[in-house]
């Protein structure tokens, strides 16, 4: 199989990064799911597809808008009405769920290419992130499995909570390189390690 | 004698010594001390000239609201004009100079402007200047020339024109109380709101926390303000659930709670750590703000208050008691109110000779007495200083017997020595941040001051609760009762019980004398930094400009870098006596933001040095490492040429370009926008989006689609192709993506519900690759499986899926060159597999990269509209793209497509030009019928796109011209006046090339 | 009154200053009048000046609900230009750019018109063709229009960043010589006291809350200070004609009111000495006399009559400001203020009769508003006086959305908050 | 100004777009009733006090919201979907006031 390109590529460094001599309060990765679909029901049919989600993922979503969940290897949160970002480790997530999210229950839309995931971890990362999006990053605001669709500037994002102090945050492709250079810039300060 | 160093005392580190220089000469100081008090301790007064007489002026206060001292700081070649002396800490190695003066401080050439103070006026320059009505200085050129000489004279400091080097950021902040001020208001209530719980934010503009406390030389909870200050500051630290911000002021007061701060957190610094920005800009949300932002003591207008050496009364004590400085050796004081007395106790603990109290009160309390006893200071109550003396330093003054009723002096002048006035004409609350905030300040005429309003005004996005000197609560012990207050209701508390702490404090009167003038000869000045006198006040009333914001704008008072913070109410109470009206008729200004002055690098943040993101497609690298000049297309970055060395421009995208017509090229097209359309009703959704009708379009086929807005305009084009019964891909021009997408939403959402659509954007999922010309088909016979690409398996418009380099890909058969042409799909992520597949299954055909260049090139050959010619005026007729206006079902824009003006007969409609000279045609040139080189008129049209056309051999173009089709085959002349081109046209049809497209249909 | 001059100013000075009398009366409204103009504002007081002036209408009451130019006149960035795209507007405010040019005198006060230059920045190619199509067109009809080369732009804005690394390098740009700015305050005040000297009673304090009415007809208006009944009722209440047009029974207008907002920094010696605008976003900036840094950018997008900003907008301006100056970046923002504006629906203003008899409209001028001052009250005048047009303003009607006949320079249809 | 997303919660203007004015209202698709075409197109209502708008959470959940608003003080005081349907589990509420 041919190897997907990530558009980090070139500007990715693994290493500590910044004012690390105190130590790292930061670690950046970009974790290449293989699958990222965005599931959307029709109105009526999230309950529908919340239990297609279960079907296929296992993952319960918790009650409420932007609920979540993560299991490490799939995860799942709302970030729309009706609408849900569910990743994968593997491939074929989209295939999968063609056969479950039927037409009568919603839509599903293979991103797995479209959109890059970027995770930012450690005792900063609300700090650092607070540099770029309007919303509150405390945990009892933004639990653990929660999702938020939010904007920094031009650069959308979806930011999962996938623990105490992690985040990861889908940005789009074209995107996701110039997003990069302005996290890590933001993160020096704070000293930073590219995993 | 001057200012000098007290031998102890004060909250500076006397053990650490501070190098820094001012105008060029070294001097020293401690760690602890401001610019203005380490100056001040080495004997400096004179700190700055003034803006209009460059008359020489000293420190007036020791806070944010200085006027007076304003130098530039300099680190190496980075310039930071206009800052306070009084909030500038010294670091080493801290580089300052003085500014608004030529050649020097001292010797200011500029200070002759003094000579012509009757003719300056406020608002001279409305009255004079107009120049002649004829001759070579009619019009505006008098003016003009006289205005080159004010601007020079203007100004005050230089900015610099070196890039900064330093990082500016931003935060974006959330906290259920924000407490604004840290003096003992300010920490009483976020202690008592974090003591609650709640998340608490503790902003202080100046370095340290406890405000007044820091040198009021008061006792609190039976220990030093200061010590007691740092004490619930330390304790504060210790919350997990507070966060404190030294050095940060809270400058703007925005709806729905939320306020702007800039922390500075670097400039004390003479090395920033590695990444740490200078500033810091907080954008904090607060459920609930508390004011605690204290008051500004106001200076009494007398004249001669500006000379250097006369200074507030709070600041002198704040000199001694903070930063171990006295201000002179023997001081006067000079004031209508109490708070002055504590100040003379404290200047004479710390060493100076108090000379003399001047009160313009008549009668004193005995407290008072006391104080002033304990001072050793002569009392002259019912006396006013009517004169200064000394050159730039103070030397003397005179008084006189003074009736505050009647403002009558009598009696003859008495002079009495001194080296430092320091006056008092009581307090202003800062309530600043409250009227940005929308609150209607309230005068009281006991403390003679604009009040918030009490209770607690409730705007309706706003939700703060004042405390201490905000609120006009002048005392310690009043301060510390409203602050726990405050913090405790903001925290959503009941009161608490436990015992405040106790106060000790000089006893003394809140409520001034009413007076603010001294109307003696001389100039008495009301703003200092912008040099308007009382006289000025007075004139403006006399010429009508009496309401408050006439009076503002016709004499600039209020209007410099202290923004009026100590002058607005003097000048109210002036205007006020002129009118014989009380001060609050006359108004008082709204506050705006900033509360001071921000720095532009803060609030550019981190978008400083990095305006927006760049926008890459999956194959950029690859265009760079072959070559590619890129062309910057909104955020997008796009290939414009792959140039070869010694190529101009034009030589590269006419090689590029006939290549393609003539064997195949490919070029990036992941630009495009590209929308998923899913659902049982994306067709019929499709059907109203659309002119033409996409219901019937058949799976696996594509159709090229015009928009209009609602008003019947074009809006954007594009092929969308339907991929399954109920799944759609549209694509867009580049440039529109995000404005379609909004609009598909928009109708979803709001006007048509009950479909059943959802529109994702899919652009970056696809990286999308154009490959065209005669060779383009057997290219991709040789690389594609999995599907047969020949014209039964993928006739015009048709789609089909298969693999190319084990890669799946969708192709489509469709064509803006003109040439048989394909555009293929794949995952972005195997963009540049795919690219580099096709680039190698196109060698043995003289296959070439393309930019868009060529790509411009081929679709003006075409004929082919972009957003040139859809540029927000033209319809579909204007662009004969009116066989795309289906006639068998509404469509959005059909209804208003056809009024009157839309179908005139002189619209501007796509035509072709040929140049007739054989000379290069220019974007943005105009047509003409009658060619007039000297006065161009009448223009007909305009070029919208220009190329030279390889397949013609000339130079050709579109544009847009008045009744166009109806002129195919006449001669005009295009008329570029702004390029000095001219010369003979033909006007021809749009589709130069191929017209009847046998090339593209194969 | 006293004519100002150089020689009433030091004849003033050596008695003290203390002859100056009130630049213009303070009236009370009298019972009635020939023609009231509401709104005490630039284009208001404009109107009035020029029906007296031009047309002998002397018999006039300008209305202003506060104090007198507390509107947008004293509330812009002063720039003044007349470099359009489309004739209706270029013909317009080239005739406003004549009347700017001799307006000191005429009005024997000076406005301090600078012709500074305007100067209008591209970034790609194709911008650049655009300011070409734009300066080509003013050059058709007789206006002033350049183009200026990189080099020429650092030349004249060393302070500019035009390197080729920026985000958006400059590579060219769009010069109108004769643009400038003026003083906004001194322009009301100079109209306001022209009009006075003629005989036009300017009443302060003054508020409207009602038309009256005969039939359909407007014949005067009720006030804070009582009823004043008129042949003719002039609106010019830009940034709130919506509220006056709803007093008169009128719902909707091609018209929402936006705020705009306009920033200041501390004085500087001179730096920049044009008007300059950004092409990748909405930025303009100027240096006033005083050395401030005067400079906008977009509108912040939302209907609203408050005259307070939002912060968004505050940081886009700054970042754009940056991206061109990145010299400036420690220089500090003074000042900010929010205007409200008309925005009309394809960016171009409203001059006409009626909608109503005995009405007559001024409204519209989204942004545009200080430039057009002068133009806009001598065309309002005309159509007041004579029942019709001028050939300038013809254009300029309500009817043309519905007739498909908008003035729409930026092309953005509809929606007000992107003209 | 922050406005409260009926999904995302109070979240700040910059995450919006505003759409304009909600009274108008869109004629049926064939209609041939150019007044009413014209009102709906270029007629606004332009209140100073209470106004029904339509924004877009563009920066975020990117539903339209039906927001009323005050043009004066810039008060909300109700927010909602523009589209019917999805009812609101608002996380604002469910999750308290943190």
């Amino acid at each position: 199989m041919v190897e997907r390109q990530s558009p980090l590529e070139p500007v990715l460094q693994a290493g500590s990064h910044g004012n690390f001599e105190h130590g790292v309060d930061i670690i950046l990765s970009e974790t290449q799911p293989g699958s990222i679909v965005q599931l959307a029901a029709w109105p009526g049919e999230e309950r529908r597809l919340i239990s297609g989600i279960r079907t296929v993922t296992g993952l319960a979503l918790p009650d409420g808008a932007g609920g979540g969940s993560t299991d490490g290897v799939k995860s799942v949160f709302g970030f729309a009405p009706g609408k849900f970002t569910v990743v994968d480790e593997a491939e074929g997530l989209a295939s999968a769920f063609a056969g479950v999210v039927t037409p009568a229950i919603g839509t599903v839309t293979d991103l797995s290419h479209g959109r890059t995931a970027i995770r930012i971890a450690g005792p900063k990362a609300e700090w650092v992130l607070a540099k770029f999006f309007a919303i509150d990053f405390a945990l009892p605001a933004f639990p653990v499995g929660a999702g938020r669709s939010t904007v920094h500037h031009d650069v959308f994002a979806q930011i999962q909570r996938t623990g105490a102090d992690q985040f990861d945050i889908y940005v789009f492709r074209s995107f996701a390189r110039s997003f990069w250079k302005a996290l890590c810039h933001a993160s020096e300060e704070v000293g930073y390690e590219v995993q | 004698m001057s200012p000098r160093r007290t031998d102890a005392g004060g909250r500076i580190d006397r053990l650490r010594t501070i190098r820094f220089t001012f105008d060029g000469a070294s001097y020293t100081g401690h760690a602890g001390d401001t610019l203005a008090s380490a100056l001040l301790a080495n004997g400096v007064t004179l700190f700055g000239r003034s803006f209009k007489y460059h008359r020489p002026r000293g420190v007036l206060t020791s806070g944010v609201e200085e006027p007076n001292a304003l130098v530039t700081v300099l680190r190496g070649e980075v310039r930071e004009p206009n800052i306070a002396a009084t909030m500038i800490e010294i670091h080493d190695g801290l580089t300052a100079v003085s500014q608004n003066r030529f050649p020097s401080l001292a010797w200011d050439v500029s200070a002759i402007n003094q000579l012509g103070g009757k003719l300056l006026s406020a608002g001279f320059y409305y009255k004079t200047f107009m120049g002649p009505v004829f001759g070579p200085l009619k019009g505006t050129r008098f003016w003009m020339f006289c205005e080159h000489f004010i601007r020079r004279a203007a100004g005050l400091g230089r900015a610099g024109t070196a890039p900064d080097t330093a990082r500016y950021e931003r935060m974006n902040a959330f906290c259920d109380v924000l407490v604004v001020g840290s003096g003992p208001a300010g920490l009483m209530a976020a202690k008592a709101a974090a003591d609650q719980g709640a998340r608490v934010i503790l902003a202080e503009l100046e370095p340290h926390f406890g405000g007044s406390a820091n040198w009021s030389g008061e006792v609190i909870d039976d220990m030093p303000g200061a010590d007691w200050a740092a004490r619930a500051a330390g304790q504060l630290e210790g919350h997990d659930n507070v966060r404190l911000l030294p050095r940060t002021t809270v400058w703007g007061y925005y709806d729905g709670n939320t306020l702007a701060a800039l922390e500075r957190v670097t400039d004390h610094k003479e090395n920033p750590g590695k990444g740490e920005p200078r500033h810091r800009y907080w954008a904090i949300r607060a459920k609930t703000v508390v004011l605690a932002t204290g008051s500004f003591e106001r200076p009494l207008v007398f004249p001669g208050n500006d000379r250097p050496g006369v200074m507030l009364a709070y600041a002198g004590e704040r000199y001694a008691n903070e930063y171990g400085v006295l201000p002179g050796d023997r001081i006067a004081l000079f004031t209508n109110n109490d708070s002055a007395y504590r100040a003379a106790l404290a200047l004479k603990k710390a060493g100076a000779a108090i000379v003399a109290i001047i009160d313009v009160r008549p009668e004193l309390s005995s407290e008072m007495r006391k104080l002033a006893g304990e001072a050793e200071a002569e009392i002259l109550s019912g006396h006013a200083v009517v004169a200064t003396e000394g050159g730039k330093a103070l030397s003397g003054l005179k008084v006189q017997r003074f009736d505050m009723v009647s403002g009558a002096l009598t009696g003859d002048a008495r002079s009495i020595h001194a080296d430092c006035l320091l006056m008092s004409g009581g307090w202003s609350p800062t309530i600043h941040l409250a009227s940005q905030a929308g609150a209607r300040a309230e005068w009281n005429a006991a403390r003679q001051a604009f009040l918030p309003p009490r209770p607690t005004q409730r705007w309706p996005t706003q939700q703060w609760i004042g405390a201490g000197a905000f609120t006009g609560s002048f005392s310690t012990a009043e301060a510390i009762a409203e602050g726990r207050a405050a913090g405790l209701s903001a925290a959503g508390a009941a009161g608490a019980l436990s015992a405040l702490p106790s106060v000790e404090a000089a006893p003394g009167d809140p409520d001034p004398a009413p007076v603010f003038e001294i109307r003696a000869k001389g100039k008495s000045f009301v703003d200092f930094q912008h040099d308007v006198t009382a006289e000025d006040v007075r004139l403006a009333h006399r010429e009508g400009f009496v309401s408050v914001e006439h009076l503002k704008r016709y004499t600039t008072l209020g209007m410099a870098t202290d923004q009026g913070k100590i002058s607005n109410i003097p000048g109210l109470a002036i205007m006020a006596e002129a009118l014989g009206k009380p001060i609050p008729e006359v108004g008082t200004t709204r506050f705006r933001p900033p509360f001071s002055a921000v720095s532009i690098g803060s609030l550019a943040a981190e978008r400083f040095g990095d305006i927006k993101p760049e926008r890459l497609t999956p194959m950029h690298d690859w265009h760079i490492a072959n070559g590619a000049t890129m062309y910057s297309a909104g955020l997008w970055y796009r290939p414009m040429i792959y140039g070869h060395a010694g190529e101009t421009i034009e030589q590269a995208y006419v090689r590029e370009a006939k290549a393609t017509r003539e064997s195949a090229g490919i070029v990036d097209v992941s630009t495009l926008g590209k929308i998923a359309v899913q659902g049982p009703d994306a067709a019929e959704f499709l059907d109203r989006v659309y002119t033409n009708m996409f219901s019937t379009l058949a799976v696996g086929k594509a159709r090229y689609g015009l928009m209009l807005r609602e008003d019947g305009l074009a809006f954007d084009d594009g092929t969308t192709w339907r991929l399954g019964e109920q799944d759609f891909l549209m694509t867009t021009t580049t440039a529109n993506a995000g404005k379609v997408m909004q609009h598909l939403e928009y109708f979803l959402d709001v006007i048509w519900p009950e479909l059943k659509v959802h529109v994702t954007s899919v652009t970056d999922e696809w990286a999308g690759a154009a490959i065209g010309g005669p060779k383009a088909r057997p290219i991709l016979a040789a690389c594609v499986t999995g599907t047969a690409v020949d014209n039964a398996a993928l006739p015009f418009m048709g789609i089909v899926r298969g693999k190319i380099s084990g890669v799946p890909v969708m192709i489509c058969r469709l064509s803006f060159s003109g040439e048989m042409a394909f555009e293929v799909y794949c995952g972005a992520g195997y963009g540049t597999h795919v690219w580099e597949a096709l680039i190698e299954a196109g060698k043995p055909f003289g296959l070439v990269a393309y930019g868009l260049e060529a790509l411009g090139t081929m679709r003006i050959e075409k004929g082919h509209v972009t957003g040139a010619e859809i540029d927000g005026r033209t319809t579909a007729r204007d662009l004969h793209l009116d066989w795309m206006l289906s006639k068998k079902k509404p469509f959005i824009g059909s209804a208003m497509m056809d009024r009157e003006g839309l179908i005139a007969p002189d619209r501007l409609e796509l035509v072709g030009l040929i140049a007739l000279d054989n000379r290069p045609l220019n974007g943005g040139a105009h047509v003409v019928e009658v060619l007039d080189e000297a006065n161009p008129h009448d223009s007909i049209g305009h070029i919208t796109a220009c190329c030279y056309s390889p397949a013609l051999g000339k130079h050709i173009a579109l544009a847009l011209v008045k009744g166009g089709k109806a002129r195919h085959g006449s001669r005009a002349f295009v008329s570029d006046p702004l390029r000095n081109r001219f010369g003979p046209i033909e006007i021809v049809s749009n589709h130069f090339y191929d017209p009847d497209g046998s090339r593209m249909h194969g | 009154m006293a004519e100002y001059s150089a020689f009433s100013l030091l004849k003033n000075a050596l008695t003290g200053n203390k002859d100056w009398k009130p630049a213009w009366r303070k009236s009370d409204p009298k019972a009635s009048y020939d023609v009231i103009v509401i709104g005490g504002g630039g284009h208001g007081l404009s109107t009035a000046y020029y029906l007296a002036k031009e047309h002998g209408i002397t018999n006039v009451a300008v209305l202003e609900k506060g104090w007198l130019g507390s509107g947008n006149v004293g509330r812009n960035t002063t720039a003044v230009r007349s470099n359009y795209l489309l004739p209706a507007n270029t013909r317009f405010y080239e005739h406003s750019m004549k009347l700017w040019e001799n307006l000191s005198h005429d009005l024997n006060y000076n406005v301090m018109f600078s012709q500074r230059g305007c100067l209008n920045l591209a970034h790609t190619p194709g911008q650049f063709d655009d300011l070409a199509r734009r300066g080509n067109a003013m050059r058709h009809l007789g206006v002033d229009a350049e183009l200026m080369t990189t080099a020429e732009i650092a030349r004249l804005v060393p302070t500019l960043d035009v390197s080729g690394s920026a985000r958006f390098p400059i590579v060219g740009g769009l010069m109108q010589r004769r643009a400038g700015t003026a003083r906004h305050d001194a322009v009301a005040w100079g109209y306001a006291r022209g009009a006075d000297r003629r005989g036009v009673d300017i009443v302060e304090n003054c508020e409207v809350t009602g038309f009256l009415r005969d039939g359909d007809r407007i014949t005067g208006v009720s006030t804070t200070r009582g009823e004043i009944r008129a042949k003719k009722v002039a609106l010019a209440v830009a940034g709130s004609t919506g509220r006056v047009m709803q007093l008169a029974g009128i719902e909707t207008m091609p018209i929402e009111s936006h705020v705009l907002q306009a920033f200041v920094t501390e004085s500087l010696k001179p730096i920049i000495d044009t008007i300059l605008t950004f092409g990748m976003g909405h930025f303009y900036i100027s240096q006033s006399d005083k050395g401030g840094l005067v400079y906008g950018g977009d509108l912040d997008g939302y209907n609203s009559y408050a005259q307070r900003g939002s912060l968004p907008i505050v940081d886009e301006v700054m970042s754009e400001m940056l991206a061109l100056f990145p010299g400036l970046a420690r220089v500090r923002m003074l000042r900010s203020w929010g205007g409200v504006c008309d925005m009309s629906m394809d960016g171009s203003p409203i001059i006409t009769t009626g909608p109503l008899p005995g009405m007559y409209l001024n409204c519209g001028w989204c942004y545009g508003g200080f430039k057009a001052t002068p133009a806009s009250g001598w065309c309002f005048a005309w159509t007041i006086a004579k029942d019709e047009p001028h050939e300038f303003n013809a254009p300029f009607t309500l009817d043309r959305f519905y007739r498909g006949l908008v003035i729409d320079d930026k092309g953005q249809g509809a929606t007000p908050r992107l003209h | 100004m922050l406005i409260t997303c009926p999904y995302c919660g109070p979240r700040d203007v910059i995450e919006f777009t505003y759409q304009g004015d909600g009274n108008r209202e869109r004629p049926q698709p064939a209609s041939q009733n150019l007044d009413a075409w014209n009102a709906y197109v270029y007629d606004r209502l332009n209140p100073a006090g209470d106004h029904n708008e339509i924004w877009q959470h563009s920066g975020g959940c990117r539903a339209h919201l039906r927001v009323v608003r005050n043009t004066l003080t810039h008060e909300i005081s109700s927010t909602a979907f523009a589209r019917g349907g999805h009812k609101s589990t608002a996380r604002h509420k469910a999750e308290g006031k943190s």
